[in-house]
């Protein structure tokens, strides 16, 4: 987090700069079947944010190595197109990217029911197209339309959200400002239904009790995106039956 | 096994071939359906999505300010880039840079180098001191076939709608780019013996060498390109040569509709 | 065959979790001991060795000059990185560094950066010009389980030893670096099915995901990270939340002590 | 293409500044056998330029993925030496190269009769020692000079030409200077006795009839180095028999 | 080897700066079973240089292509910590690195018996954490006493040591100003018992003479390094017993 | 199969070194035919083409312009780099510097220039601003045995035939390179359990430890490395320093004659 300069990212009424309420999130849209050539795939609009996945798989795991006996391994490229942000980001190897798609990763795993195919392995391709603050949950949000777009069976659709911290008030949805001026950032994969949490990271300084706070809000806002998600994903079915 | 589908794959291209048809149904110099949208992505100063039949591409356009080589101290750059990235078809693979996504990038870099679209003079700042170096980066989606004409036209066309950020970079006003010129790409494959325009994903899984023309505003050839395995003869290149001529300037057509909006 | 025994130690893990039971004997949320030793690497400005049980990691501080960024002309920049090389376990493979090793890196950055312990304004030199870059390498010489904890704590020691070594780079006298907290990583594993604190090389090899906790000297929370496959609840986490506030607050206390000596 | 000077590059009695005919190209010399270690070997001077090539194989193709069940695959590699131009040029991975390297390789196995050795590699080595624009060409025809003298069937002697536009002429054969401040330059594998085309590059300008009228060029000074070449293998042969 | 400077290395009383004889080396102290997690380890101090090794297999040699039938090959990784010297080093790939790691790889294959394990892999880390002029030596004493640790038989332990010259003199075992400002560095692998040369490597200007006593300070310190390795192995089996 | 002819191979070479022969006829010290060709590269500022028997190595040396070093402000430098590329041999695969094209660009660097035949202070163009760098490239393209001394060889005869290229860059006329000695390698071969000198293909594939031995003009040692697996005694070094004398003093002729043409 910045946190570092004298920016104010509330107004007077108590809304943000965007005129959202502290819980209120960014207009979240979703597609799924969006791209050809792949099993399943999805785009996801949050906010000014683009992500679009990619699925393929279940396929053989190779090479050898990876493979896991008891169940599929999933494979999660997280990339941000070079045109996605303000500066032009260089193709190729980062840091920031690998760690996230590890993580990205495991969180899939812990939602796909991955003992259903023994020895494969499942690709899922996150590309960010424009980014401002919140792609790594709306990449999250994405992969998981794509995974149920292509028709592999899941525990409940992981949704990806975040929280965090301005001006010592915890607001839900962090935007690019809220994200360079603010203190926190809660960023989460959240089931739903069943009320876990398959993916977690934070930065920043927040209280116990903040913290709490910002999950709650974390797990509202994924209920919300969740009956987006299931209404795109009946529209297709619609569109398939028509 | 994976070569037994191309095989009966290709007997059947043959078959059709043969008869003057298409797998699809298609005309031998049809093209499939072609979409084209710009500024569609938000942080990029120039943008353009090109769907063709299920091959989709996006092309966005950025900016940098950079020091202009000792021996050309007017001149900006131009630089265009393609990745054949994993999303696009469970074909590709990750890692470095493939030969096959290189020469995707160079052969579209050229066309639109060579064509003059882009005037490096038009990209100086200082002299001696600051020019504006324009990078295009082309993003495949989705290969169902002809993913060279899809990632020429989206360069090109997202070019063409650049706005110079030079206010951000506090070197003045933003302004439009001057493009001169809308240099387009034909790509051509052998199929069943013979040379087909827009290949789809199935023609080019069973299809021979391909031949990549692009083409200026006057018809002029600005860059050519043979890939694959494969030979031919002067008299059909003549031949698509001539297609490629109507089929440049039908989407040359396209692109101007698109800004007339 | 590989797989074999951690399936079997799973079933043992199990076993012993029901019963409140651990495989060396140790309560749900105890540690293993912990060593801390500074200023041990000859050529490094701050230093730190760590041991936990058999863990062990060493932390190294070096200090560089450097311009600093345009839109921040007066603050210098800290960079913390983590080397998993295969000195430190059979498992661990040569080769470019794995995600496992960027995860544990940038995890343990974060913690020192966002505790907000360094004050960037404290490393400029010459406002616009030269600013002081930190950089904390760590280590990891024996990976016997929870080398998140080693490393975090190794890192912090380490740089609250840190000497800027202002006369080397003959801009000044040197001086004790200012760092303004310790912020201490709590790391849990899930282990037959319920979490426990500082994981064993056994447990982390039959154990599940497992989540890292850096908190600040007021107990606020300053980085978090879930890793590996699966799943916890809101009160799961609320449990160990609060197991590593006293966790955090011992181990601080060691470095104090440490720092007293 | 540069094509941004003023440069003169025609004298006034119709001639190149180099003396040359506008369909005149420059000297070669071909011989082959050069190198000891390899199964067959070239060495080609154009000009100012010399590139050598060696054959390896056929081979067992491994690993296993880049075998052809049909047919041998041929792996080219296109390399220029460090001290191979006027600025050094740093070893390592380089663009330029594998696009080269990719493209020719295609033309040697439209050429060689790869059905012959099926699942075998077959390895060509380009290096280029030094570079005065025409490298791509000398190469091809070195790597073909190579493959016949390692014994490796073809279905003709591809050679590497190139035509251009200088000055809105078309001419044959650019040299540096022509390249650098030429308008077109149009690189072809030329089969002469099937009058076919393996390989095709070009950039800058031309209009149908330029193409047509360079393409024409190439195919004569194709005919030329044709003869050259047959001649070196012819030598060799002489001085194994004697 | 510097020597460009008119730096001073001898003091009046012909001793060197840090007060020891021409002959007379640095401190050097060793203990074995310092790292847990490996099967041999061992830490050498000597003088400020610090070197860690560890010990892993033998183990079955992967990819096969390294395998060897009829012996075991050792797989050396030196590496310089970025912390080890007075300008941090930047981690990963460092042409000096690969030389010194092949280069004892293949010293500590002549004194491994190596024939007890066809086609498998023993794998050695020399970690460097503060270095200060005869690192590679330092670590070579590491390996080999990490390698006894493991219970690996050798025909002898090798040590690594170095001599050199400053000033026109021969001398044992140089500093770090002596590395920087002297005229030779000979440093070398030294098999105290057979009496014989495993590694060795020079730079400088010496003359025969030179070489020829430089050598003999080499097996000189070699044989007491020797003496207190043997005692740090027998320490740690008496703790063993114990 | 593959370790079948070198078991045999080197039962053969036991069988003659026991009656001190060779594959090739050549007695235990004598070398191949050396051939030595210079200026035959025409974009290098230096150039020198080697052949020992069926070896052909080629060297060339270009020059930069660069700033010194802070702490060395008069100095110039010198690189000299070895490639090991697929051309020489079907042993070599593509990739990254293999660990042997490193190890041999290093020991002939060495050789050079711990010989002190370049005085890096005549490398200066303006102190603290401007000096030279030189490159030499190194290139081989047959490898048939000893390609070390083959290098070392290309290296030093096209360093010395280097013309500094002042006039292209501009700071004066073009001069003669100084270069003050001729440092020569010799390189020595265990075949058979006894060393030979200038080891062919065969005895290096049936062979084992080499120690590669550079002398400067008086004979004093500049550089040694020894490679592979294997010992040697004091008393067997001391043979091939004896041998390694007078081939270098053979080879340093070899230089100066081809320089008196």
């Amino acid at each position: 987090m910045g946190g570092y300069g004298d920016v104010q990212l509330l107004r007077e009424d108590g809304k943000r700069l965007d005129g959202r309420a502290l819980d209120e999130m960014r207009p979240v849209s979703i597609e799924v079947g969006v791209l050809p050539a792949a099993q399943g795939s999805a785009m996801v609009t949050h906010g000014l944010n683009v992500a679009v996945a990619a699925v393929y798989g279940p396929m053989e795991a190779h090479p050898r190595k990876i493979q896991r006996q008891d169940r599929a391994v999933i494979d999660v490229r997280y990339n941000m197109a070079p045109f996605s942000t303000s500066d032009r980001i260089r193709p190729g190897f980062n840091r920031r990217s690998q760690e996230i798609s590890k993580v990205t990763a495991e969180a899939l795993e812990s939602v796909v029911l991955v003992e259903l195919y023994p020895r494969s392995k499942i690709r899922v391709e996150i590309e960010i197209l424009a980014a401002e603050a919140g792609t790594r949950c709306a990449g999250i949000t994405a992969a998981t339309a794509a995974l149920a777009d292509a028709g592999i069976p899941m525990r409940d659709l992981m949704i990806g959200v975040a929280s965090g911290k301005i001006e010592n008030i915890v607001v839900l949805d962090l935007d690019k400002a809220e994200d360079n001026y603010g203190q926190a950032d809660l960023p989460a994969g959240i089931l739903p239904n069943t009320g876990e949490i398959a993916f977690l990271q934070m930065d920043g300084d927040l209280s116990p009790d903040e913290f709490n706070l910002a999950m709650e809000y974390n797990f509202k806002a994924a209920r919300e995106i969740h009956d987006i998600m299931v209404n795109a994903l009946k529209q297709k079915q619609q569109r398939g039956e028509a | 096994m994976v070569e037994l589908v191309p095989s009966l794959l290709r007997q059947e291209l043959g078959r059709l071939a043969a008869v003057d048809e298409r797998l699809d149904g298609r005309g031998r110099w049809e093209g499939r359906g072609v979409t084209l949208e710009t500024n569609c992505l938000y942080n990029a100063e120039g943008s353009a999505k090109v769907t063709i039949g299920g091959t989709i591409v996006y092309a966005g356009v950025k900016f940098e300010i950079r020091a202009p080589w000792p021996d050309r101290p007017t001149q900006g750059s131009l630089m265009c880039g393609a990745e054949l990235r994993p999303v696009a078809h469970v074909k590709y693979e990750p890692g470095p840079p493939s030969p096959e996504s290189i020469e995707l990038g160079r052969v579209v870099d050229r066309g639109i180098r060579e064509s003059g679209c882009i005037d490096m003079d038009d990209l100086c700042i200082v002299p001696g001191e600051k020019v504006w170096g324009i990078m295009i980066d082309i993003h495949v989606l989705s290969d169902q076939g002809n993913i060279f004409d899809a990632c020429g036209l989206a360069a090109i066309a997202a070019l063409r709608t650049a706005i110079v950020p030079a206010q951000r970079f506090d070197v003045g006003e933003d302004y439009t780019l001057k493009v001169n010129g809308t240099p387009i790409m034909a790509s051509f494959t052998r199929v069943g013996g013979r040379f087909i325009y827009d290949p789809s994903e199935q023609e080019e899984l069973g299809g021979d060498e391909r031949i990549h023309i692009t083409l200026g505003d006057e018809g002029h050839v600005h860059s050519l390109q043979k890939g694959l395995k494969g030979v031919f003869t002067p008299a059909e290149f003549a031949e698509i040569f001539e297609v490629a001529q109507q089929r440049c300037a039908e989407l040359r057509n396209l692109v101007a509709e698109q800004e007339g909006n």
